[in-house]
């Protein structure tokens, strides 16, 4: 028993307090593309051959484009951080740059990847579309929705960063207070994280 | 606390006046009482379509709607009672009013994003009201949205596929708060296993708010894709499964009947010693039994779909898990009553409605067995048995803890004694209109009687009869409540700091509390969070305010 | 409870008997203790009140009954559901379609109805098929009921053990008249079920009869009454000839319905949907001969 | 801000990067060598995508240096999904 004065308050800035936030609200995000996910794996079995044939519509090599340009940008973040905590504040700065250009990379590959189906009717509501198979269509679904949700994670992403950017130049984030910084690095690995499995999933297995 | 004291003398309430100072206060106290007021305002709809359900209800054939409205109106009540009452209904209230102050801090973690969840839930509340105005008429699939149905019904169930998308989002958000909150905040000298049990029932409601919610989320997505694109992810006509929509249904559905029901347990834990004047009766066993049925509660999701067409051998396994989950409750159940024994027990309002709720969540529970064993449910499954057994938990278990914890901590939030005498008159009403409807429904339902059902046959008159008697004795029980409670808070009589002599730290505080809740230093036990022996001490405190 | 209609009832009574016997058992001890509690010790009997912290044994007392109780329930229900997937190879097939909303039984001979008809004491399984969304086939008598899932093909199977009459029920939610999808299952003597197995004289029926029995069979009945009533779509009485105002393709126009008009309503109900109503209704297209469909007009006629 | 043990260099990165461009080559390379189709292909794309998975929240997400409950969390995440599918797949391998 005893007395003592009251010790942490939810108005004061505790950094462990917003990763552990942002973790969670990571296993938020992963179960959200979970579910997709398990939907996918049913399909996958249920359909083997459809999905094996309209995969063979996906384009390797820019799926693989794709996979080298969000894990060299999960570099640049790591490195940015990296060099926050060696508080070399420009290189940080830089590297986050190079992080949005390379996000940009990634959305751009991505419509002329999805320009490039929808040319050839493999869209929802194309004639091409509605003669595939059930399960191809299924692929094709779930192939949109996944990476289009995907694809709105990395906007996120690099809007964050932006912020994380300007914080920076303002410097309200510095060598002892860089949690923005550290938790939208954590934001962008997720969406390196999923990708990971995306690739796979999507171009690799025809 | 130095800094804080300057304006401690007043309360909460007056630090700061208007509406704007509500709506986009970071308070946790005033977020939480934005959040009951927006509930007790979604419950009353719900509860007037409860009450013209059972009209409809009344004698066979058709009453005072018509079959499609009759749809419409279960659906409605299903959405608003599950995803704007009840799961919000103890975290986001008592929990965000509570729970900062019973581990002793003066906020949530993350107050902003408090805020934030805030909106989000009137955001889809709105929207989910919009449905009456949008479209082609609210949804009528029932509020398990069972696909093709939901797929290829012409009422407008986008939208509230929507709504209920948003609402888990406000529901997480509440979650992954809470988690923080607890991890970071507790106070230095209160280790986890002397947390108040409140506290651990909140923390393993978080963590399925926050892990499960996301894939009913994303599973209601996927059906306003498939409605939006015409795909067939669960419409057998285009090469979908309809059972795995089930699946990812009750993968969150599930594990969220113990999102409502863990709150409740933990203020039943807090009412039971407080009323006994005791400490509890195996703390830890009832801590870590929350957790057990948070952990257990996410692998029974199929004991939902026994007659669906499911793998045999799937039914089988969930039905075992089932009857596991069913052990760490009767712990609880077993412990609560042992803290009565060798009490000193104060009979009040608080203890009647916890003691109330014991034994319709026995009813609900043990029903509930019945359903899990699977040759009994293979004939109960979907008839108003079902719709009995839900009532007894949801309504009969949460709502009337949600209505104790009203009642335990009203002079705590406002200040005021309410009347005691009209108090009881309530609980009797309420009590025996509660059983009486949903105790006639729980019979009809194993005479055969379908749920979800605008007409039946001759045969089942009599009991839905005596059921919608029921609830009308139920609904004068709550109108008297509400009539107490309202007229109490404006004219009762001043409250003292601590009038049902607890020794958690909510009763430590002024009534109402201050903006930073703490006026003084508090006092904590080694002995764990119910130690009586501080009564004495706490007390004291009372009569000699200190000086600031 | 307790009768004998199906071989089922048994094994599902004894398992709702077991678990509610213990479940009373527990109701009642636990509520008579919490009471006995609150009056033995009010504060003004026992003012003084005991701190006890716990009790390891009884911890582990009240943990490991209930075990052991739970485990014979999971038990009983477990066993009684085992018999119900296991059908026996002696037993009449026949296959079951729902839609929105009525029920057809298909017999191995090709025999069509929409209430169920079954021998005494032989064992029958029904394959269950649905049309269009999810429904559910109950017979409360019998205690059983299983799922109707488009595109999958569940089954149940039982055996009828006393004469009489009993409701087939819909337990799945299926839409505006989903509390009307009910139908009957009879069962009667071996004999007289042969012979009514072996009477085909339905397809003799010839012009406006036929017509009904056709509207019966397809199930026109559970949307379309014949007295002029409203039901989910229009009624056909006063149908021929009449003035409607339907909505094609998203323009508004009015039409005599005649004979093409209400071919073309049953084959693709899709294309001119009635204002008022929702456009709901299955296509026939394909399942009806143009014979059929004259009858069915010429039984529309007679009612004025 | 957490506290590192570790003292932050570039170096760890771009091994950690390395590590990965050459994890991305070899599931390219084993997708052709397993023919991309059978449950093996599968198997063995699941695999490398996961030991990569690891490398990012390990390395880059700076797990390995955090609090232990992090770690907790993440198994308790993980073995939750694995038992979506253990239990899925009792539905729909013995349908
Ligand atoms: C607060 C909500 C809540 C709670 C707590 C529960 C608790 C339980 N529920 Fe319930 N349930 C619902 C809400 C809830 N349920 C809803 C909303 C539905 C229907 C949804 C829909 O279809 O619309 C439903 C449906 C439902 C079904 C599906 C029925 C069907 O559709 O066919 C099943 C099947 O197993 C089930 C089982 C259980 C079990 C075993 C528990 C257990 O957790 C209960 C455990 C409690 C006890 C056992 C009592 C206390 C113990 C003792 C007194 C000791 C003695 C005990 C023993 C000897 C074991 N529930
Ligand atoms: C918390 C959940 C909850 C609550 C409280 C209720 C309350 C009521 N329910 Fe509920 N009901 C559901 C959840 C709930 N229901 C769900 C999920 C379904 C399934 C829908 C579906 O099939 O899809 C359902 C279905 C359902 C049916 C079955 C429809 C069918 O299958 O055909 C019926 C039939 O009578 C019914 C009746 C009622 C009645 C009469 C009330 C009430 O009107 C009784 C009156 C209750 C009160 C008056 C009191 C409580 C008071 C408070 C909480 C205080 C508020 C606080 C302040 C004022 C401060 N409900
Ligand atoms: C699921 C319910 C349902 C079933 C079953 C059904 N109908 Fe309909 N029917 C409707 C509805 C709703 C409409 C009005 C909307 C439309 O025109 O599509 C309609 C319209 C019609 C019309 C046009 C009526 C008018 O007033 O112009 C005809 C003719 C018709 N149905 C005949 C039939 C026949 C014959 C069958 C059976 C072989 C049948 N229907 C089965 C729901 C149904
Ligand atoms: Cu068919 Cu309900
Ligand atoms: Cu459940």
């Amino acid at each position: 028993m005893g007395y003592f004065k009251v010790p942490i308050s939810g108005h004061n800035r505790d950094d462990e307090g917003s990763k552990l936030g942002m973790w969670l609200f990571l296993f938020t995000e992963i179960l959200l593309f979970g579910g997709l996910f398990l939907v996918y794996a049913i399909y996958r079995f249920q359909y083997f051959e459809e999905f094996r044939i309209i995969a063979e519509h996906m384009d390797i090599t820019l799926g693989a484009a794709n996979t080298v340009i969000l894990i060299t940008s999960s570099l640049t973040v790591a490195l940015s951080i990296t060099a926050m905590k060696k508080d070399q504040d420009n290189i940080a700065v830089l590297l986050l740059f190079v992080t949005i250009a390379l996000a940009l990379g990634f959305m751009v590959n991505k419509f002329f990847e999805w320009n490039e189906h929808i040319h050839h009717g493999l869209v929802m509501g194309a004639d091409v579309f509605n003669n595939l198979q059930h399960g191809e269509g299924m692929f094709l679904f779930l192939y949109y929705f996944m990476t289009g949700l995907h694809g709105l994670h990395v906007v996120v992403g690099a809007i964050i960063l932006a912020v994380v950017i300007a914080k920076i130049i303002n410097g309200k984030i510095t060598k002892d207070n860089f949690s923005l910084h550290e938790n939208g690095g954590l934001y962008w690995h997720l969406v390196d994280l999923i990708w990971i499995y995306l690739f796979p999933l999507f171009y690799l297995l025809h | 606390m130095d800094n804080h004291a300057i304006d401690s003398h007043l309360n909460f309430y007056e630090t700061k006046r208007g509406l704007f100072s509500w709506i986009f206060t970071l308070d946790h106290k005033r977020i939480a009482l934005l959040y009951l007021y927006s509930i007790s305002l979604f419950f009353l709809v719900g509860v007037a379509l409860g009450f013209l359900m059972r009209l409809e209800l009344f004698s066979p054939g058709g009453q005072v709607m018509d079959p499609r409205t009759y749809n419409q109106v279960f659906t409605f009540h299903g959405v608003i009672m599950i995803f704007l009452v009840i799961i919000p209904s103890i975290p986001a209230v008592f929990g965000n009013f509570f729970l900062p102050i019973m581990i002793g801090t003066d906020d949530v973690a993350l107050p902003r994003l408090n805020l934030f969840s805030w909106w989000l839930y009137i955001f889809g509340a709105l929207m989910a009201l919009g449905t009456l105005m949008f479209g082609n008429g609210p949804a009528d699939t029932g509020w398990t949205f069972y696909a093709p149905y939901s797929v290829t019904s012409d009422t407008n169930v986008s939208m509230l596929l929507l709504a209920a998308f948003i609402l888990g989002f406000s529901s997480i958000l509440t979650g992954l708060n809470f988690i923080v909150t607890i991890h970071r905040l507790r106070a230095p000298q209160m280790p986890w296993f002397r947390m108040p049990l409140f506290a651990w029932g909140l923390y393993a409601t978080a963590w399925i708010q926050l892990l499960a919610t996301p894939i009913v989320g994303i599973t209601l997505l996927m059906v306003v894709m498939e409605r939006t694109f015409g795909i067939g992810l669960f419409d057998p006509s285009l090469g979908g499964d309809p059972i795995l929509y089930q699946h990812l249904f009750w993968i969150y559905s599930h594990p969220v009947v113990y999102v409502m029901i863990l709150p409740a347990m933990g203020i039943v834990s807090e009412v039971i010693p407080t009323s006994a004047q005791r400490t509890i009766f195996g703390y830890k066993a009832i801590a870590l039994s929350s957790m057990a049925i948070a952990f257990l509660g996410y692998f029974v999701w199929g004991h939902h779909m026994f007659t669906s067409g499911m793998s045999d051998q799937a039914r089988v396994v969930f039905s075992f898990i089932t009857f596991l989950v069913a052990i760490p409750t009767a712990i609880k159940v077993f412990n609560w009553i042992a803290t009565l024994y060798k009490g000193s027990i104060y009979i009040t309002p608080n203890l009647l409605w916890s003691t109330a709720f014991i034994f319709n969540f026995l009813i609900g529970g043990l029903t509930g067995l019945i359903n899990g064993a699977l040759a009994a449910d293979v004939h109960v499954h979907d008839t108003t048995y079902i719709v009995a057994h839900f009532h007894y938990t949801m309504f009969g278990g949460t709502i009337f803890v949600f209505l104790g914890a009203l009642h335990y901590w009203f002079p705590k939030i406002w200040g005021r004694m309410y009347n005691q005498k009209l108090a009881y008159w309530a609980l009797g009403l309420t009590f025996v209109g509660f059983n009486i409807l949903y105790g006639a429904m729980l019979t009809v339902g194993v005479k055969g009687m379908p749920r979800r059902y605008y007409d039946y046959l001759p045969q089942f008159e009599f009991l839905n009869k005596v059921a919608t008697v029921g609830s009308w004795i139920l609904i004068i029980g709550i109108l008297l409540m509400i009539y107490n409670l309202i007229r109490s808070a404006r004219k009762g009589e001043i409250a003292p700091r601590n009038p049902w002599n607890g020794v958690t730290l909510e009763w430590q505080v002024p009534s109402p509390p201050p903006l930073h809740n703490f006026d003084r230093p508090f006092i904590l036990s080694e002995k764990g969070p119910y130690d009586f022996s501080l009564l004495e001490k706490i007390n004291e405190v009372e009569q000699k305010p200190l000086d600031h | 409870m307790f009768t004998n209609a199906s071989n089922f009832t048994n094994d599902v009574d004894l398992t709702f008997a077991i678990i509610i016997g213990i479940s009373l058992f527990f109701l009642i001890g636990l509520t008579a203790l919490m009471i006995y509690f609150m009056v033995r010790y009010h504060h003004k009997r026992n003012p003084v009140a005991k701190d006890i912290h716990g009790h390891v044994g009884l911890e582990i007392l009240w943990t490991v009954v209930p075990t052991i109780l739970v485990l014979v329930m999971f038990y009983y229900g477990w066993s009684g559901y085992t018999d119900m997937r296991k059908v026996p190879d002696d037993a009449m097939k026949i296959t079951a379609t729902g839609r929105m909303w009525s029920w057809t039984f298909e017999y191995e001979n090709g025999k069509k109805t929409d209430t169920l008809v079954i021998p005494i004491d032989k064992p029958v399984k029904l394959d269950l098929l649905s049309e269009d969304v999810i429904h559910s086939l109950y017979i409360p008598a019998f205690r059983v009921k299983e799922d109707l899932v488009p595109g999958d093909t569940n089954y149940m199977w039982f055996i009828g053990q006393q004469l009489g009459t009993y409701n087939i029920l819909c337990a799945e939610y299926c839409g505006d008249r989903h509390s009307y999808m009910v139908s009957k299952v009879d069962v009667i003597e071996q004999q007289a079920f042969e012979t009514w197995y072996n009477d085909t004289t339905q397809a003799t029926l010839e012009g406006a009869e036929a017509g009904l029995a056709l509207l019966k069979q397809n199930a026109c009945m559970s949307c379309h009454s014949v007295d002029g009533t409203t039901m989910v779509g229009p009624s056909f009485k006063g149908l021929f000839g009449r003035n409607t105002e339907i909505e094609s393709n998203g323009i508004v126009k009015n039409i005599t319905a005649d004979e093409l008009y209400i071919i073309k309503s049953i084959e693709d109900p899709a294309a001119d949907v009635v204002k008022g109503f929702s456009n709901i209704m299955p296509a026939y297209k394909d399942k009806m001969t143009q014979k059929e469909l004259e009858q069915m007009i010429e039984y529309i006629k007679t009612l004025k | 801000m957490s506290k590192h043990s570790h003292s932050p260099s570039y170096k760890y990165d771009l091994i950690t990067f390395a590590a990965l461009m050459i994890l991305t080559i070899i599931t390219i390379w084993a997708s052709y060598a397993t023919g991309g189709t059978s449950v093996l292909a599968v198997s063995v794309a699941m695999l490398i995508a996961t030991i990569k998975a690891t490398f990012v929240v390990r390395n880059f997400m700076h797990i390995k240096y955090d609090h232990i409950i992090y770690k907790v969390f993440i198994g308790i995440v993980m073995l939750l999904f694995l038992s979506f599918i253990v239990l899925l797949g009792i539905d729909y391998a013995l349908r």
